[in-house]
């Protein structure tokens, strides 16, 4: 069938191997968590609960604010100690809900529906949004608004995202490997939610086994494709995994439902179908914690709120010294100032670089006009221009050169030999222009 | 015919007005600091220049040698040129306004240019008949406009470079000036008239 | 306006201050096209002396009988006349030189430096101000004509006002525009960066027409 | 739980890792491509060429260092940018400026000083220079010293023979006597090919060995330093229309179409070191791949017309500086096709 892929794209070195073998393990309770009540794209939550109030596990503490949002539910039983402000991943500060956990463990009423496949299209959806399911791959958008497209876009095809192009990660490898048949009905949920009867399922090469057992899980269902992707970064990303699939370009300024299309991730079919079978909401989420500096890389079953710092120790603290603690992958995650900040329903990998290997962004030279950057931009830009209007200051002309159509991915910054922060110059441009 | 090509390829390539002929040279680097003004530039320069070489041909031909006045050429061509400036003006406001809001600013600009003047001369010097005349103003006119976009699009990209304090502005656009100049020394030789 | 002061002021600003060339840039023309050559340059620089003097001088006594509608043409043809006048006796005495430079000469015409100063100073002020206004400015361009002259015949044809100097093979392409493009530039950036250097400008020359 | 607090983290803003490659490692790879040609170079003309060579990259660095010392900036000679431009000037100049009487040792000096200070620091820097610093280097001494940079040695293995013989290169031979009076020179047509392809020919001392020139060129494609696009589209469009365009009858000096030979004009002169190592340079091409095209096929069409109709015998050296003024006008109307954008857009341009 050829390799499916899209033009542009960069193959850094994938480093899986340091936590892919490990199996997805529940990671320790934690003493006390902090649930931010804005993790996902869109309007923060309210909270519902009071200080010194009792909250049991999977209880409701944040009612969403308003039509793209998702609630937020406790991921542990304990005492409501404080809610206050507190940075997040990004080093934002956030209504944040601190619970002290008191052990017991206990669930609040959850509403179990062994017949789940014969829910009400309604029904369904229902359970999606109450379960606070938002994407997992990182950009935490609410899942509810995703499977809710306006009536005049007829989407045909749904595509479960199993690439995890960004190095070092394997949560959703692990996912795949050891639950690929929760997957096929999370997928099998979310296309009767969408009245579609195509379902993808684009992994990356690198990964034959995760392909194996999701073809095995699929079985013969004619209406579902186990696809294998080329190796490349950012594989994964929305528009280039449709690019890949299904072969439809999307405007920039588009959406996936613009072409008919829904994406989801591996994490996000999983917790659908949780939502849908057992009522369960999303408090917890598989964690890739892995890296040169850290002495025991593996995949935990982390609940939403825990602290950094406690996967750290779990993983048997860093190795030598610490340099970078980045929150997600390595290329498009965020460095961390301070250990404190807590797990997020988007936080897919906790990365820990050691000293010795960072690069620093200060010493970076002039762009000598090589191209490599236009050669690898999957969005086809010119991160060159970008970078050079933006450092001097010219930032009005990059909007000529389609500066919002960049959503990031760092592949120019990765092959600049003069080690330009081009992405960092992209979004100072984007952030003193207006679109 | 071949002549009137060669002709046309010696003023637009070999002998460009600016690389070889230095002249023009203030609106050369007046106007090329955008691509824009040195577009517009180009249009309206060919254009008057071929007109008003045409008209001084004219005039030159069949009033100033009967008259034998001949040595008033220079008084008689800023005139006519500085005239036909003026009358494009009116003409092109009343006509199309449009096209006078686009272009209007660089007519004043063309009577104080030495080439406008320049190419009359040299073809009363050089006695050209009216289709040569006519040829080497085009020539000159297009000579001139690929010159001016050329400059503008390497001083486009010399805003974003590191050039030393004391030689940003006109020291380095002589600079260029100067290489570009010393490139189309390669056309040298190509046609020899 | 009336101490020998000032009128000395009115040269020095020509010369340096508002050097037409270096600093005010304009009429760049001549000073790439005949600066090939010391001699060259000399007479250039004489030449444009004398028109922009007496057109200075000529705009100041008429500057009363014109209507300011006309001002410009009016004053194109003070030029003009003027330029003739140069030119036919360039064409007369200095026969060798006039053959190679006479296109350059009628061109005067065409200098903005000229109509500049008309306008701007000529046309507001007495005869004697203007007179050494024009002076000023003559000697401004003269003397940048000069030092660049100076600096491509030296290297270009290894002489002085025709005379051999040096003992080495000279550099042709300074006696090329190129070289007259380098050398304008250089000397531009040079001044400009005396100017930040000792006297704290800023340095950059204006681009005018 | 207590040890992990008090660490110093490093914040930076993502990508948080990068590739190995860096532009002192793509300058020294490019600098070491050239070594065979240089060393054929060596072996062709002798120690001369090698001093001259050495002459251009000594002076090279040291402008570079006296500049950016001059500017207070970062200096920047390790970068091996400055002894490419050096080595590259070097290559294109006749091994016959290493000589004392008449004294033209100051010749290589004053190239470097010109490519290196106007074409290159004046502008900023490596990365903003509009021009190849080499080629104008050599491009001002062709104009400044025409005499003493058209002197070429012929090839001999009189290894030390400081009173080397002079001859003609190919191209002058083809460009007076034709293409008949070529072929004599050299013996016959095959003879004439393989010579050319080795090196044993009068010229510029890295331009003569195509064969070492196409090794380094294989390299910096295998290292994916260059691609295919605008060194193949330079060549092939010169070969195109020097089989056009390139005969002649010599009785009647009218051209003959179709009848010129290709081989012949992409072996000799400095059409290989160019097309691969001179056009190529990243700062002054286009860097769209497309807009390379474009350059390439200009590039191939100016030199043909130089050597065909111009006056001098070699035109890549003008062609490329000629390129090289159109490139910033080609980069802004060739962009890239952003992901997802339909024709109609590109044609609102």
């Amino acid at each position: 069938m050829g390799v499916l892929t899209f033009s542009g794209g960069i193959h850094p070195p994938d480093k899986k191997e340091l936590s892919k073998e490990s199996p997805v393990t529940p990671a320790t309770l934690p003493q006390r968590v902090i649930i931010p009540l804005s993790q996902h794209t869109g309007a923060p939550c309210k909270p519902v609960i009071s200080i010194g109030q009792e909250v049991k596990k999977g209880e409701l503490i944040g009612e969403p604010g308003g039509f793209v949002s998702a609630p937020v539910h406790s991921s542990i039983s304990g005492k409501v100690t404080a809610i206050a402000e507190f940075p997040n991943a990004m080093g934002r500060m956030v209504t944040s809900v601190f619970i002290e956990n008191d052990g017991r463990e206990e669930w609040t009423a959850l509403k179990d529906s062994p017949d789940y496949k014969n829910l009400s299209v309604d029904e369904l959806k229902e359970k999606i949004k109450s379960a606070g399911i938002v994407g997992l791959g990182g950009a935490a958008f609410p899942t509810s608004v995703k499977l809710s497209p306006p009536k005049e876009k007829h989407i045909d095809t749904v595509i479960i995202n199993g690439a995890e192009c960004e190095p070092y990660l394997t949560a959703d490898y692990r996912l795949m490997i050891e639950r690929p048949d929760e997957i096929i009905e999370g997928l099998r949920i979310i296309m009767k939610v969408l009245g579609v009867s195509k379902g993808f399922i684009g992994i990356e090469d690198n990964k034959p086994d995760a392909v194996e057992r999701m073809t095995q899980a699929a079985g013969r269902d004619p209406e579902i494709m186990v696809l294998a992707l080329e190796v490349k970064y950012p594989q994964g990303a929305e528009k280039m995994l449709i690019k890949a699939v299904t072969g439809r370009e999307i405007h920039p300024r588009g959406l996936p439902m613009d072409v008919n299309v829904v994406v989801q991730n591996v994490g996000t079919a999983l917790a659908i179908y949780e939502a849908a079978r057992f009522g369960k909401p999303l408090i917890e989420r598989v964690v890739t914690v892995t890296g040169e500096g850290i002495n025991r890389p593996s995949n935990l079953m982390v609940r939403i709120g825990t602290p950094v710092s406690a996967l750290i120790d779990e993983c048997g603290g860093f190795r030598g010294i610490s340099g970078k603690v980045i929150a997600g992958g390595p290329m498009m995650g965020f460095a961390l100032s301070s250990l404190d900040v807590p797990v997020t329903k988007g936080t897919s990998g906790i990365l820990v670089i050691p000293e010795g290997e960072v690069i620093h962004a200060n010493d970076f030279e002039t762009c000598i006009r090589c191209g490599r950057c236009i050669d690898v931009c999957p969005m086809g830009l010119m991160p060159s221009m970008l970078s050079v209007l933006s450092e001097k200051a010219h930032y009005e002309d990059t909007k000529e050169y389609n500066i919002f159509d960049c959503f990031e991915c760092g592949s120019c910054a990765y092959v600049c030999p003069s080690k330009r922060p081009i992405v960092q110059f992209i979004r100072l441009a984007k952030s003193l222009i207006k679109p | 015919m071949e002549n009137l090509f060669e002709l046309f390829i010696a003023a637009s390539l070999i002998n460009n007005f600016v690389f070889t002929r230095y002249l023009g040279l203030c609106i050369f680097f007046g106007v090329t600091k955008k691509m824009e003004t040195a577009v517009g530039m180009s249009i309206t320069f060919t254009a008057v220049m071929v007109i008003s070489s045409a008209l001084s041909w004219v005039i030159y031909k069949a009033i100033m040698i009967p008259l034998n006045l001949t040595f008033l050429k220079i008084v008689i061509f800023i005139g006519i040129v500085a005239g036909f400036v003026q009358a494009a003006d009116t003409i092109m406001r009343k006509v199309s306004p449009g096209l006078y809001y686009k272009l209007g600013i660089y007519l004043a600009l063309i009577t104080t240019n030495c080439i406008i003047l320049a190419v009359p001369l040299i073809n009363a010097g050089e006695n050209y008949s009216f289709l040569q005349s006519l040829s080497f103003a085009l020539g000159s006119g297009i000579g001139f406009a690929l010159a001016l976009i050329i400059m503008a699009s390497i001083r486009e990209r010399l805003e974003l470079a590191d050039v030393p304090k004391s030689f940003q502005g006109l020291p380095i656009a002589f600079v260029v000036t100067g290489l570009i100049a010393l490139a189309f020394l390669g056309f040298s030789g190509l046609i020899t008239l | 306006m009336s101490s020998t002061s000032n009128y000395w002021g009115l040269i020095k600003n020509g010369i340096f201050a508002e050097n037409p060339i270096f600093r005010v840039a304009l009429s760049l023309c001549p000073a790439v096209a005949v600066s090939s050559g010391l001699k060259n340059g000399f007479l250039m620089g004489v030449a444009v002396l004398f028109v922009q003097t007496m057109v200075n001088v000529t705009v100041s006594i008429i500057r009363r009988f014109i209507h300011p509608k006309v001002r410009i043409p009016s004053y194109m043809f003070v030029i003009a006349t003027w330029v003739t006048v140069t030119d036919l006796m360039m064409a007369a005495f200095a026969r060798d030189v006039y053959r190679q430079m006479g296109l350059y000469i009628q061109l005067i015409v065409a200098y903005a430096i000229i109509l500049s100063r008309a306008e701007l100073f000529a046309s507001k002020n007495k005869v004697a101000p203007s007179f050494f206004d024009g002076l000023g400015m003559g000697i401004g361009f003269f003397f940048a004509l000069i030092v660049i002259s100076f600096f491509r015949e030296l290297l270009g044809k290894g002489s002085l006002w025709g005379i051999p100097i040096v003992d080495f093979k000279p550099m042709l392409i300074m006696i090329l525009p190129t070289g007259g493009f380098f050398a304008v530039g250089i000397l531009m950036g040079l001044f400009n960066w005396i100017d930040i250097r000792f006297f704290g400008g800023g340095g950059a020359s204006g681009g005018g027409h | 739980m207590e040890k992990t607090d008090k660490q110093q983290l490093i914040v930076t803003v993502s990508p948080h890792i990068k590739s190995e490659e860096s532009v002192t490692r793509i300058m020294w790879s490019v600098n070491l491509s050239l070594l065979p040609a240089i060393t054929m170079g060596a072996y062709f003309f002798g120690p001369k060429a090698l001093f001259v060579t050495v002459l251009c990259i000594i002076s090279s660095l040291l402008s570079e260092y006296f500049v950016q010392k001059g500017l207070k900036k970062k200096v920047t000679v390790s970068d091996g940018s400055a002894f490419l431009t050096g080595l590259l000037l070097g290559m294109n100049l006749p091994s016959s400026l290493w000589s004392f009487s008449p004294f033209t040792i100051h010749i290589p000096v004053i190239g470097s000083v010109v490519a290196i200070i106007i074409t290159k620091q004046l502008f900023g820097g490596l990365g903003y220079n509009i021009f190849n610093p080499a080629l104008i280097g050599r491009a001002f001494l062709l104009i400044s010293f025409p005499k003493a940079m058209t002197i070429w040695n012929t090839p001999s293995s009189a290894f030390f023979g400081l009173d080397a013989k002079t001859a003609a290169t190919p191209l002058g031979i083809l460009k007076e006597e034709g293409a008949q009076k070529l072929i004599e020179a050299f013996g016959d047509t095959t003879n004439l090919y393989s010579q050319l392809l080795l090196g044993h020919r009068a010229g510029s001392i890295g331009e003569t060995s195509a064969i070492a020139l196409l090794f380094g060129a294989g390299f910096l494609m295998y290292k994916r330093y260059i691609t295919w696009h605008l060194p193949i589209s330079f060549l092939a469009s010169a070969a195109l229309l020097a089989w056009v365009f390139g005969g002649k009858d010599m009785q009647t000096g009218k051209m003959l179409l179709f009848h010129g030979d290709p081989v012949v004009h992409l072996l000799s002169g400095g059409i290989i070191l160019g097309a691969f190592f001179m056009a190529t340079d990243y700062v002054t091409c286009p860097s769209v791949r497309r807009g390379q095209i474009v350059f390439g096929i200009g590039c191939g069409a100016l030199t043909m017309l130089i050597r065909l109709k111009g006056g001098y015998p070699e035109g890549v050296m003008f062609a490329i500086l000629l390129m090289n003024c159109f490139a910033p006008l080609i980069d802004k109307n060739m962009r890239t096709r952003v992901f997802g954008f339909v024709k109609k857009k590109e044609t609102k341009q």
